[in-house]
């Protein structure tokens, strides 16, 4: 008896497999996303979703791309490299969207990209990674500043200000990981010298160790790669071990949050940044400047401080839209090739100008040098 | 050199602190009701979050910190009544599993109370630092090592000396007897409980203002108090102090003299290492089964 | 034959769903993550479930299985399947180095010893990004063939993961029905009485934790073909908690109950998504319930209720 | 020729003496008793026999091998098992389960052909099944073959114990306390069975409170006094040793 009933349990358990099958629907545009909402990058796939919804639903509201309504739908991947991967698989097969916006870190966005290469669907990646555009793939594109980009302006800022040596301090995390090889990489060519290169796990919760050895050596700047608390525990450290180097942090900081939880010690902390958390201090000739604010407005007037990691969500979104409009279609293929045309898009990261070669077309002129004064960032000039 | 090394020891003791307070809070649940409490490491983070949204909601700062600790002790004590106690008899894995899923639940609780964001507490005193040779420390640090230290000597004396104490003890050896000679178990785990959610609020509000807190910031701390009382000894409350300031000057001096990126590896290997060699941890008793 | 029963039918369900829905986001992509979880499950089994053995590290052996897999192929042109030998080369030596000394510890020292080992294998999967490609991973895995079939579409790999799973399943029913299966048992019931009878304790845990992590890592070689991408999270602490947490959820010593619980534990997040935010919540609090009223766990514990309700009903109508 | 030899044999537990410089021999197929009042050493006797325990000094030997230096599994295969003061059956099996662990030592497959069950493995498997009923025929349990362990009553278990002992067809079975907790139909049939078991040509070692069975059985006796040998001789010496008297009534 209890061997019958353990058989019928195994025949229940596998049934579970069988569930229904959905057909994909008819005549919108499916924008499908996997965003890290939850888990250690939320504040990347926070302001993300909340700016897709908000601009997906005024675009709705206002009758669609020319009539086309767009329907969302999103996954929450907390992060992690294997749920991305099913929910893009989900993406693709069970709901069938034409484009995909996601994800919110480099790792989620690797790990995905053989997956949608293979299926022939758009994507439009929200991380930071030089790998996801180099080399390009046909049917992947990205809208924020890439991570050389970022070393790139730190390392003109720092020769500029006539210092060679520089101390790294990174996390364990992909964003950290791969700054710290573009950093590397970069070094040499504008004449400096790595003369640290310490190292924390992204949720450890002192640093006071690496920062001393950093200060035994000869280092005349420290450059912090990272995102979450940890760069605002070593922004902490380094001014309670009473460092008076100046420091460097990428352009993952760049929300008010990091300013709140590092206090009086963020100040003097430079990092490269879009446009967006300087948007009212840019001269009104500047071309973004309306965009900037129109964005800012709408998101803090519905959810509180901005950060730039939402700009790059809406500059995905409309880069899309824009397409999706001149392609006069929803079909996959030709979406992605009005994609790939953008040129002169002005958003929220600078002004973009794709081409097959480049699938993001941004120029390193689009980051601006940020410094953190009295609690509020002042551009670098 | 030997200032580096002052410096490093400074981190890992404060670091370690906290890993002391929250192992010991695994020992007090274990040795009163045999139970690995995995949830442990939420406690801190229940604790550092009551204390930071009491404050932005404009209650002074001391009293805050006073609620959160009540707060947290009420958590624990709940825990206790609602899925410790009704799963008594359960096998050593699978209450392992409830305190997982406790775990996993409170922090799913914490996330639709308080939002995914980081957030500090302001240090209890002025933030200057101290400077002691080349080395330098917080004033905050002295409170995180301070509140430690007295937290150890109050769970000293409150096992050593009260009445109480000693009946939640003779729970842990044998709970029939306990319950023969008339002290109620029931409410001796509920306090067992309750002590060891306090001490972790206390590490979680002690810490919060060097480190931030996030409603996932327990885990990690959860795993390294865990790895404190294994260190010191499964049972021993003295043992999991030793262990989580071991663990935490291992884990600075590994970061700085060996390798910052293999920090943790390091400290894992030395315990490895212990534990090969002295099976049932520095100061736990080797217990020979009766045949 | 009845022996087998329980196999034949969960072979005949794997078939026919396959069969039936080929083109089913449920088949294709929650099956293979159902079959894997599955494999990992029963193999963590065999040591957890019959050994009486805890291990908080099993998802390393995987791990490792799945980088040897991801760095050979990428990075040395290796043929897969000899990738996926040296896969194993590597687990199955770790494991047997690493069995005698972790395996003399108990409860609750050996569960931080098996979570340390985890975790330091972890941390090099993090670390050494020259080799492993850091957190990152690795990406351009190459496709395998099996017998001149290449592996290169979804219900193709739903075959090659069922199949792995009916085999495992096989392997673990045959070990625990015999000689060595029952050493195992006879371990987990009393050490020293085992010994006793003449088991080489030592040696059969040793045994098992090295055929344990055999499988895990094939799984693991076979996991990175499929996703044709690696990254260490995919091998954290985390998910060797969750492979604990499928066994005990369905029901410890029962081949049958670890599948059940990888199927629930697959299953379960695809239908929480719609709770969003209350995802974490809802999933902690089933875990608890389910812990607290069906202590041996869903398959073992359900079962002995239904068998027992039936037979009361027999009673009741004779 | 002795079968088992002990010679100047010492446990110590930090400062306390459990056995101190024990000596003495035991012919083969015979019945030989140890007792003496609790806590005498009886049982760390029996664990130092079988390796649970290292002696801090002296030897076993049995057969002519030295037992001090070995492991407890490689002593069972020397041809000695034992039972256990508290019963340890292995709960998570049937009876013919726990009899069939007991003839590990009578078979020979490895977990690579009982993983990919072998015909082989088949054979023995069958082969194996034969001997744990013949040993549960032995004992009389034949028809609780398939119970679950865990269901039967304490008596019972205790002859379960024995009968997986003896699966593992020893030449020399220790058995610690095998009547306590019995009742006395039980206790009459057990000293039976340890009767039959020494007809058979095996060797036992009996450690027992009840002087009843003790003084029926046992061809040889010897008593056990704070980890010291306090006399050794046949039953009806023994019962006339004024040492042994004054021992147990305690002068």
């Amino acid at each position: 008896m209890y061997k019958t009933v353990r058989m019928i349990m195994v025949f229940a358990a596998a049934l579970l497999l069988c569930s229904t099958y959905t057909a994909s629907a008819g005549d919108t545009l499916k924008i499908g996303s996997f965003l890290a909402v939850t888990g250690p990058a939320s504040f990347l796939g926070d302001p993300e979703l909340k700016t897709l919804q908000m601009y997906i639903d005024d675009i709705n509201s206002k009758g669609g791309i020319d009539g086309t309504k767009i329907e969302f739908i999103h996954y929450d991947t907390k992060a992690k490299a294997k749920d991305a991967k099913n929910f893009v698989n989900r993406l693709i097969k069970k709901d069938r969207v034409d484009v995909i916006i996601g994800g919110s870190t480099s790792g989620n966005t690797i790990a995905v990209m053989d997956l949608v290469e293979k299926a022939h669907v758009p994507l439009i990646s929200l991380a930071g990674s030089v790998k996801i555009i180099e080399p390009v793939k046909k049917w992947i594109f990205k809208t924020p500043h890439t991570d050389r980009m970022a070393a790139a302006k730190i390392f003109e800022d720092i020769k500029a200000r006539g210092f060679t040596k520089v101390a790294l301090i990174t996390g364990n995390g992909g964003f950290d990981k791969s700054g710290r090889a573009q950093c590397l990489a970069l070094a040499p060519k504008y004449g400096l010298v790595i003369v640290a290169d310490e190292k924390y796990g992204n949720s450890d919760t002192d640093m006071t160790t690496q920062i001393t050895k950093i200060r035994s050596t000869d280092a005349q700047v420290i450059v912090n790669f990272g995102f979450g608390k940890a760069p605002a525990i070593v922004t902490k450290n380094i001014r309670q071990l009473g460092v008076k180097l100046p420091l460097y942090q990428s352009h993952g900081v760049a929300s008010k949050k990091f300013i709140e939880l590092a206090g009086e010690a963020a100040e003097g902390v430079r990092l490269p940044a879009a446009g967006l958390i300087v948007a009212d201090k840019l001269p009104d000739t500047d071309p973004q400047k309306r965009v900037l604010l129109a964005y800012k407005n709408a998101y803090e007037a519905k959810y509180g401080p901005v950060s730039t990691f939402g700009g790059h969500a809406y500059d995905a979104l409309f880069i899309t839209v824009n397409a999706v409009r001149s392609a006069g279609s929803t079909d996959r293929a030709k979406i992605r090739d009005e994609i790939e045309k953008t040129k002169g898009f002005v958003g929220t990261g600078g002004i973009f100008n794709m081409s097959p070669s480049d699938h993001l077309g941004l120029g390193l002129d689009s980051f601006h040098m940020v410094e953190i004064k009295n609690g509020d960032w002042v551009l670098v000039n | 050199m030997t200032d580096q090394l002052f410096q490093f020891l400074i981190s890992g003791i404060t670091v370690g602190s906290v890993y002391a307070l929250v192992g010991l809070g695994f020992t007090i649940i274990y040795n009163a009701s045999d139970v690995v409490n995995f949830a442990q490491g939420e406690f801190v983070m229940i604790g550092a979050m009551s204390a930071i949204f009491l404050y932005r909601a404009g209650v002074p700062y001391p009293f805050a910190l006073a609620a959160a600790v009540i707060i947290t002790m009420a958590v624990g004590m709940l825990l206790e009544k609602l899925a410790i106690e009704p799963a008594k008899n359960a096998s050593v894995v699978t209450t392992i599993i409830i305190t997982i899923g406790a775990s996993i639940f409170l922090r799913g609780a914490a996330l639709l109370i308080w939002g995914k964001d980081i957030y500090g507490l302001p240090p209890f005193t002025k933030d200057v630092p101290i400077s002691i040779g080349n080395a330098t420390l917080l004033p905050q640090n002295l409170y995180v090592m301070g509140g430690t230290a007295l937290s150890v000597l109050a769970v000293r004396y409150f096992f050593d000396k009260t009445i109480t104490g000693k009946a939640i003890l003779a729970c842990s050896c044998n709970r029939k007897a306990a319950s023969l000679v008339g002290i109620n178990v029931n409410r001796m785990l509920l306090i067992a409980y309750g002590i060891s959610a306090l001490l972790g609020a206390i590490a979680g509000i002690l810490v919060t203002p060097i480190t931030y807190t996030s409603y996932d910031s327990g885990v990690m701390l959860g795993l390294k108090g865990f790895c404190a009382a294994i260190l010191g000894g499964m049972g021993s409350s003295m043992g999991a102090v030793a262990g989580g300031l071991l663990l935490g000057v291992i884990e600075s001096l590994g970061a700085g003299i060996i390798s910052s990126g293999y920090k943790d590896a390091i400290a894992f290997v030395v315990i490895l290492a212990v534990l090969f060699i002295r099976p049932s941890g520095l100061l736990g008793s080797a217990d020979a089964e009766r045949v | 034959m009845k022996r087998l029963a329980g196999f034949y039918i969960l072979a005949a369900v794997l078939i026919a769903t396959g069969l039936i829905f080929p083109d089913s986001y449920y088949v294709t992509v929650v099956g293979v993550t159902i079959c894997t979880n599955a494999v990992l499950a029963v193999s963590l089994n065999l040591l957890m479930g019959y050994a009486g053995q805890i291990s908080l590290g099993h998802a390393a052996f995987f791990g490792l299985g799945a980088y040897a897999s991801a760095v050979l192929t990428t990075k040395y042109g290796t043929n897969p399947w000899l990738a996926m030998l040296a896969g194993v080369g590597i687990s199955g030596t770790l494991a047997f180095v690493l069995a005698r000394p972790i395996l003399k510890l108990k409860g609750h020292y050996l569960a931080m010893a098996t979570l340390g080992m985890g975790i330091i294998i972890h941390i090099f999967f993090v670390q050494a990004d020259w080799i492993t490609g850091g957190p990152d991973g690795l990406s351009g895995i190459p496709e395998i063939s099996i017998a001149g079939l290449a592996i290169n579409n979804d219900i193709r790999w739903y075959w090659v993961f069922g199949g792995l799973m009916l085999f495992t399943t096989w392997i673990s029913l045959n070990i625990v029905d015999s000689r060595p299966g029952r050493a195992l048992a006879a371990v987990h019931g009393s050490e020293v009485a085992a010994q006793m009878t003449g088991v080489d304790t030592a040696s059969v845990k040793a045994q098992i934790f090295v055929v344990s992590a055999v499988i895990a890592s094939v799984a693991g070689s076979l996991f990175a073909h499929q996703q044709a991408f690696v990254s260490p999270e995919s091998f954290s602490f985390f998910f060797s908690i969750e492979l604990v947490t499928m066994v005990v959820l369905g029901g410890l010593a029962s081949t049958f109950g670890a599948i059940f619980g990888a199927v629930l534990l697959s299953i379960l997040p695809e239908f929480l998504l719609v709770f969003e935010d209350f995802e974490v919540l809802i999933y902690g609090a089933i875990l608890m319930i389910i812990m607290i009223f069906l202590p041996e766990g869903l398959f073992v514990s359900g079962s002995r209720i239904v068998t027992g309700w039936l037979k009361k009903r027999e009673l009741s109508t004779q | 020729m002795s079968l088992l030899s002990v010679s100047g044999l010492e446990k110590k537990f930090g400062g306390v003496t459990a056995i101190a410089g024990l000596d003495f021999k035991v012919d083969p197929e015979i019945i030989f008793a140890i007792i003496g009042p609790n806590g005498a050493g009886k049982t760390t006797l029996f664990n130092l026999l079988t390796s649970i325990y290292t002696p801090t000094a002296g030897t076993v030997t049995f057969d002519g091998h030295d037992l001090t230096r070995l492991k407890p599994f490689q002593i069972a295969k020397l041809g000695i098992t034992r039972t256990f003061q508290n019963l340890q059956i292995f709960l998570n099996m049937t009876v013919l389960q726990n009899v069939m662990v007991g003839c590990h030592l009578r078979s020979r497959c490895g977990i690579f052909e009982a993983a990919f069950r072998l015909p082989s493995v088949l054979k023995e498997e069958k082969r194996v099944r034969e001997m744990a009923m013949e040993a549960l025929e032995f004992c009389g349990m034949q028809d609780i073959a398939n119970r679950d362990a865990s269901s039967l009553p304490y008596g019972v278990l205790k002859k379960l114990e024995v009968a997986r002992a003896l699966a593992a067809k020893p030449r020399m079975l220790l058995m610690d306390e095998p009547a306590a907790g019995l009742n006395d139909t039980e206790t009459v049939s057990m000293s039976k069975l340890i009767r039959d078991i020494t007809s058979s040509g095996v060797t036992v070692l009996l450690v027992e409170h009840n002087m009843g069975l003790v003084m029926d059985v046992s061809d040889r006796v010897l008593v056990l006094n704070y980890g010291e040998l306090l006399s050794e001789g046949t039953p009806q010496e023994i019962q006339c040793d004024p040492r042994v008297i004054a021992a147990y009534l305690g002068e």
